[in-house]
């Protein structure tokens, strides 16, 4: 083959890949908005924590994986677990509390789960799947499946001591282990640099772990980081630490309405406006000719079906029935 | 049955919990509260809202996300002459404290012969049916009252909320007090003027001669609803609020258990191992004598809390739980 | 009551678990060993000696003291397929990985609707009198007990810590497995031959007719020695070793008390909000139509563990005082 | 005054300073001695672990400090409590569990607290101070007593997530703590680089913080860089790390006898031999000239006196009384 007929199908690789990657973040986009509707109609139990803002970096990390390859998640998980191959409807049953939901209904948003699809789940303990994640990538190199596993966490999670003690024995037994912090500058209602002293990039620096510093709206760069990545940790050259600069349009929570007293309208427009990963993919797609408006449009359309249908679905499947409550307490 | 005057004023236990934080805020300069966005934020549950405003980020600190840290933080703190008062978001994240508070916090009055104290207070929730799932609606009080060293509270109504949180920032060991997150809008009658409640002093929120009904917490209103309802059946109930699992007032549970004869224990905790074994252990061997029928246990399911609204609701005694128990005490059918 | 074929040797406590660990290592790639100073030192009370020589050290690995992180660290393995046994060297360390332990081993499982599997052991140690204080001393297997979702062994013999080791690392739930420090020498008759124990099956180690003693780890020996003494005044005393507090073999202690009419509750833990308060009450709920006296509960003094020998003594049940209540409870002085 | 006369004042200042350093060392030394004594002849409850070769960091450190100054110490902490103003006699006396020990027998070798002379307790459960030290730290900061706060802890408490936690607060709050870290070399039975990923002082400057790193076995450097650190806490400039380099010359505790399986009697000869904190500085003072021969002996024949005295003290004093086992509970 060519070099020319190489690059030519290169380009159409990436035209695919970064078509996917643009249906991975718009599918994200629009679950969560739908989530939010759910909520503010009262059709949701509880609360949810929206991704919005954030859905290049679960979807370049996720493209740059394996279906095999393990990931860990957070209370902010929805982004993840899609990116990672969960489908929308029972993605919404679980929210809903419905036995067709990936958990049976029993985890609800904070709590997804899917092993076949390499997700071992949501955490609702800030940083309480580092232990998770990290074992799965040592079971990993014992097992010599290739596998690597990533850990989903926010800045917050630095604050909690075992991000520490993990990152030191994934230094210390050069684990495959990929420790992904989203940097979204807030911990719930208060600025990361109130919380942090010193860099963050120089904590698992400390340890001397390989780490690198990524624009969390780029989704390209996100999955150009991440495969470099995976590939040194598949090589058995150890754990990395990605920190991705991202931000969450919305609030902590979907309740958390009224933002003023912590960060300005100006703030949030700002990034909104200048620094959306939909739309910056968009843009640059189109200005380099990789695809025209209409693919977008089809696309877009595409995913309101797939997320209107699978909450439809959701809505209309039943409950658990009752005689579950105390089954899956034990194998 | 200790409550206010009449004329007192109904706030909610929220309120009243900020009340309380206020009024020591105010008394001694030595106070002050840690935790994750306490300040601005006042707490995502708004309990605190305002202190910042009043007593400044000095002495209303918000913190990273380090429960461990700011919980160790504050024992030192408590044993070099201040009284901190550390807010832990959830009670499922005390498993994040637990060193700190047993290991710690709970032994080193005892360890150094006296010589130091510990007057740390570390403020937390409990409670389920909010939808937050396995790892945000534990009830792990049980855990913490078995540890010497350590004080537990319990509050069930605004009143006592007030009342022995003011009592835990003044104690001078450790104390964990645990709020009912479902209760925080619960509204009650509090008095205007100061007051404190002693620990170790159980309260008959109402008096019965059937039958003993002994909860704590949010439990303490299913059992007043479940006495209401048996009430219409002729069966009347005591309830008695234990307020403090430790100190334990086992005394004035025992002789209610004494003068109905039969008892039932309410805690919204885990059954198996939990503050229920404690309380109808004490009662069965205390009163042996005068029951007519065995002490009987009402906690959570031993479960962990599912999320679906159609299966979490199922985990925790509900008043009609409660009556069915008592009818089947009372051999009434 | 199992025990082994006579012609089985006498082996230690240590021995045994040594032996379990290294025919599970045998048995099953997956499995493998890691804690502090578990490979050369064959940690500090010398039980794994060996295995590192036999396993190496990619099976027994050392640790930095990391508690919470290669508990952690065995959480997810065990989810990917490994079956990892942590060692935490002192029991008292278990409030460091309360939150791996109790928020995510417990839980998985259920949160994840049965999909996943948690297949963890952690081992760990029990037991006073052996003069480390109040840091190194306690028995707090009652905090894991609480938990839905754990399984909690507490062997009392050589024989016992074998066979229930062995199912604890065959298990697919996350099991915790306290041994007494003060055991590892205690020699017992051990077969040859492969065995496992079940859970959930408690063993009478002694059967009588007069007292029902239920005691757990240590506490069986101090039982069945004053059993001993309560046999030449004349009583005839039962004992009764649940093996596992999680899942409790309610049964076997229910239908003890029915018989003899009396029972006594014997466990190392703090008595308050410990074992003894949850085998009391469902003794007194299940027996309480056939009980003579009521449930009395032995547990280690709700007091932080002195350190001078003078005093640490006095905090944990002994043969004489067993003696003494049994006694009391049959009427006998 | 002259600046002649200044010197030489100043010299006299140094000359007792280092006589005192001298003899805190060597009633170290000489205690722990008799403490192996009392395990060898059984008449010591439990066991303890020995600070024979790290004197010198205890006293440095401690020499810097008013007595007013807080510390929290470690397993192994009688140094440290000897070095911030205990007595040998009641020192002794906790360690045989008799009343009239600094914690009436309750404590024991791990756990010795003085608030008299500033000692907040020794503690046996590894890094378990630090949040204590912290505390103190920021005590002492609102109450603007101008008191610092010491954290001792040996290379193997960093394997613990709290430090972490509390060095992110300390230095974010600029706090009056320093945490003295006594590499040791060994985590128990084991090297710490077996343990460790990365720099140990790059732990700290994670977060910013000033770290300095130190001969532990030369008590001028400890002294003069801890004095340098206490008084940059003392401006209001914050914590600092101070890494201590030193050997434990016995066991990680009295009963471990044969290390062979660990470490070489070649490095523990080399240590005892080229690097031996007393040794040095009775050698530096003797040539620079700043004291004889004799002098030393004086202070060795005082503190083998002292030592003798205390333990016979502690052997005939009488254990607490039944009662006092529920005592101190609560307060
Ligand atoms: C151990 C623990 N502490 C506190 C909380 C409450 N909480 C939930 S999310 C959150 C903020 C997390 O911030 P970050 O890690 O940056 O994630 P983000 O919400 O920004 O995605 C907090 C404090 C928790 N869930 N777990
Ligand atoms: C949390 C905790 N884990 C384990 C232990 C058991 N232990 C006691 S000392 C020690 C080694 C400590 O090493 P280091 O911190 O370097 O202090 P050193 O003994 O060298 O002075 C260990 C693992 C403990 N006491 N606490
Ligand atoms: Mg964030
Ligand atoms: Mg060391």
């Amino acid at each position: 083959m060519s070099s020319m007929e190489k690059d030519k199908q290169k380009e159409i690789i990436d035209i695919e890949l970064y078509l996917h990657m643009y249906q991975q973040m718009a599918k994200i986009r629009l679950f969560e908005l739908e989530v939010n509707e759910l909520y503010l109609s009262a059709k949701m139990p509880g609360l949810a924590h929206l991704y919005i803002g954030q859905e290049a970096v679960a979807v370049g990390v996720c493209e740059a994986l394996t279906r095999e390859d393990y990931i860990t998640s957070t209370h902010r998980g929805h982004g993840h677990c899609l990116a990672k191959g969960a489908e929308v409807d029972r993605m919404f049953a679980e929210l809903l509390g419905k036995e067709a939901g990936y958990c049976r209904g029993k985890g609800g948003s904070m709590h997804i789960a899917d092993p076949e699809s390499g997700n071992l789940g949501a955490n609702a303990i800030v940083g309480g799947s580092a232990g998770i994640a990290t074992g799965a990538g040592f079971a990993a190199k014992r097992l010599g499946n290739e596998r690597v596993a990533v850990c989903f966490f926010g800045e917050g999670a630095l604050g909690q001591g075992l991000l520490y003690e993990v990152m030191n024995l994934a230094q210390l037994w050069r684990l495959p282990v990929i420790y992904v912090c989203e940097n979204n500058l807030y911990n719930e209602y208060t600025h990361y640099t109130e919380t942090t002293a010193g860099e963050l990039s120089a904590r698992p620096q400390a340890f001397g772990m390989h780490t690198e510093i990524v624009d969390g709206q780029d989704v390209r760069a996100v999955y150009e980081a991440t495969k470099r990545l995976v590939e040194r940790a598949r090589r058995g050259e150890g754990p990395a630490f990605l920190l991705c600069e991202t931000y969450r349009y919305r609030g902590h929570h979907v309740g958390d309405i009224d933002r003023s007293y912590y960060r300005s309208k100006e703030e949030e427009l700002d990034w909104e406006t200048h620094r959306d990963p939909l739309k910056n993919l968009a843009d640059w797609m189109l200005a380099q000719g990789l695809c025209d408006q209409r693919t977008l449009d089809q696309i877009q359309s595409d995913v309101e079906a797939e997320v209107k249908a699978g909450v439809e679905f959701a809505l209309n499947t039943p409950y658990p029935d009752a005689s579950e409550v105390d089954q899956h307490v034990y194998a | 049955m200790s409550t206010p005057d009449a004329n007192a004023r109904e706030i909610t236990f929220s309120e009243a919990i900020n009340e309380a934080l206020a009024e020591e805020l105010r008394r001694d300069e030595r106070v002050f509260i840690i935790g994750e966005d306490v300040a601005e934020a006042g707490t995502p549950f708004k309990v605190l809202s305002g202190l910042v405003q009043e007593f400044g980020p000095e002495r209303v600190i918000d913190t990273p996300i380090s429960e461990a840290g700011i919980t160790g933080l504050g024992v030192g703190a408590a044993m070099t002459g201040m009284r901190p008062v550390v807010d832990i978001m959830f009670g499922d994240f005390v498993t994040l404290v637990m060193d700190q508070m047993v290991n710690q916090a709970a032994k080193v009055h005892y360890m150094s012969g006296g010589k130091l104290h510990v007057p740390i207070v570390m403020r937390t929730t409990m409670g389920a049916t909010r939808r937050s799932a396995a790892q945000h609606s534990q009830s792990l009080h049980a855990l913490l009252s078995h540890i010497p060293g350590l004080k537990v509270v319990v509050p069930s109504t605004p009143y006592d909320a007030k009342g022995l949180l003011k009592t835990a920032i003044r104690d001078d060991n450790p104390v964990a007090f645990f709020e009912d997150k479902m209760m925080y809008r619960l509204k009650g009658p509090v008095p205007v003027g100061e007051y404190t409640i002693p620990f170790g002093a159980a309260d008959i929120k109402r008096s019965g001669a059937d039958i003993t009904i002994v909860a704590t917490s949010s439990m303490v209103q299913v059992a007043l609803g479940a006495a209401k309802l048996l009430e219409e059946i002729g069966i009347s109930a005591e309830v008695i609020d234990p307020r403090t699992t430790k100190p334990l007032d086992k005394q004035t549970l025992i002789d209610s258990a004494k003068k109905t004869s039969r008892a039932i224990v309410v805690d919204e905790g885990y059954e198996s191992y939990g503050v229920t074994a404690e309380i109808a252990a004490i009662i069965a061997d205390g009163a042996f004598y005068y029951l007519d029928a065995p002490v009987k246990r009402m906690g959570a399911m031993d479960v962990p809390i599912p999320f679906s609204p159609a299966l979490e609701d199922l985990t925790v005694p509900t008043e009609q739980d409660v009556v069915e128990m008592a009818k089947t005490l009372c051999g009434v059918v």
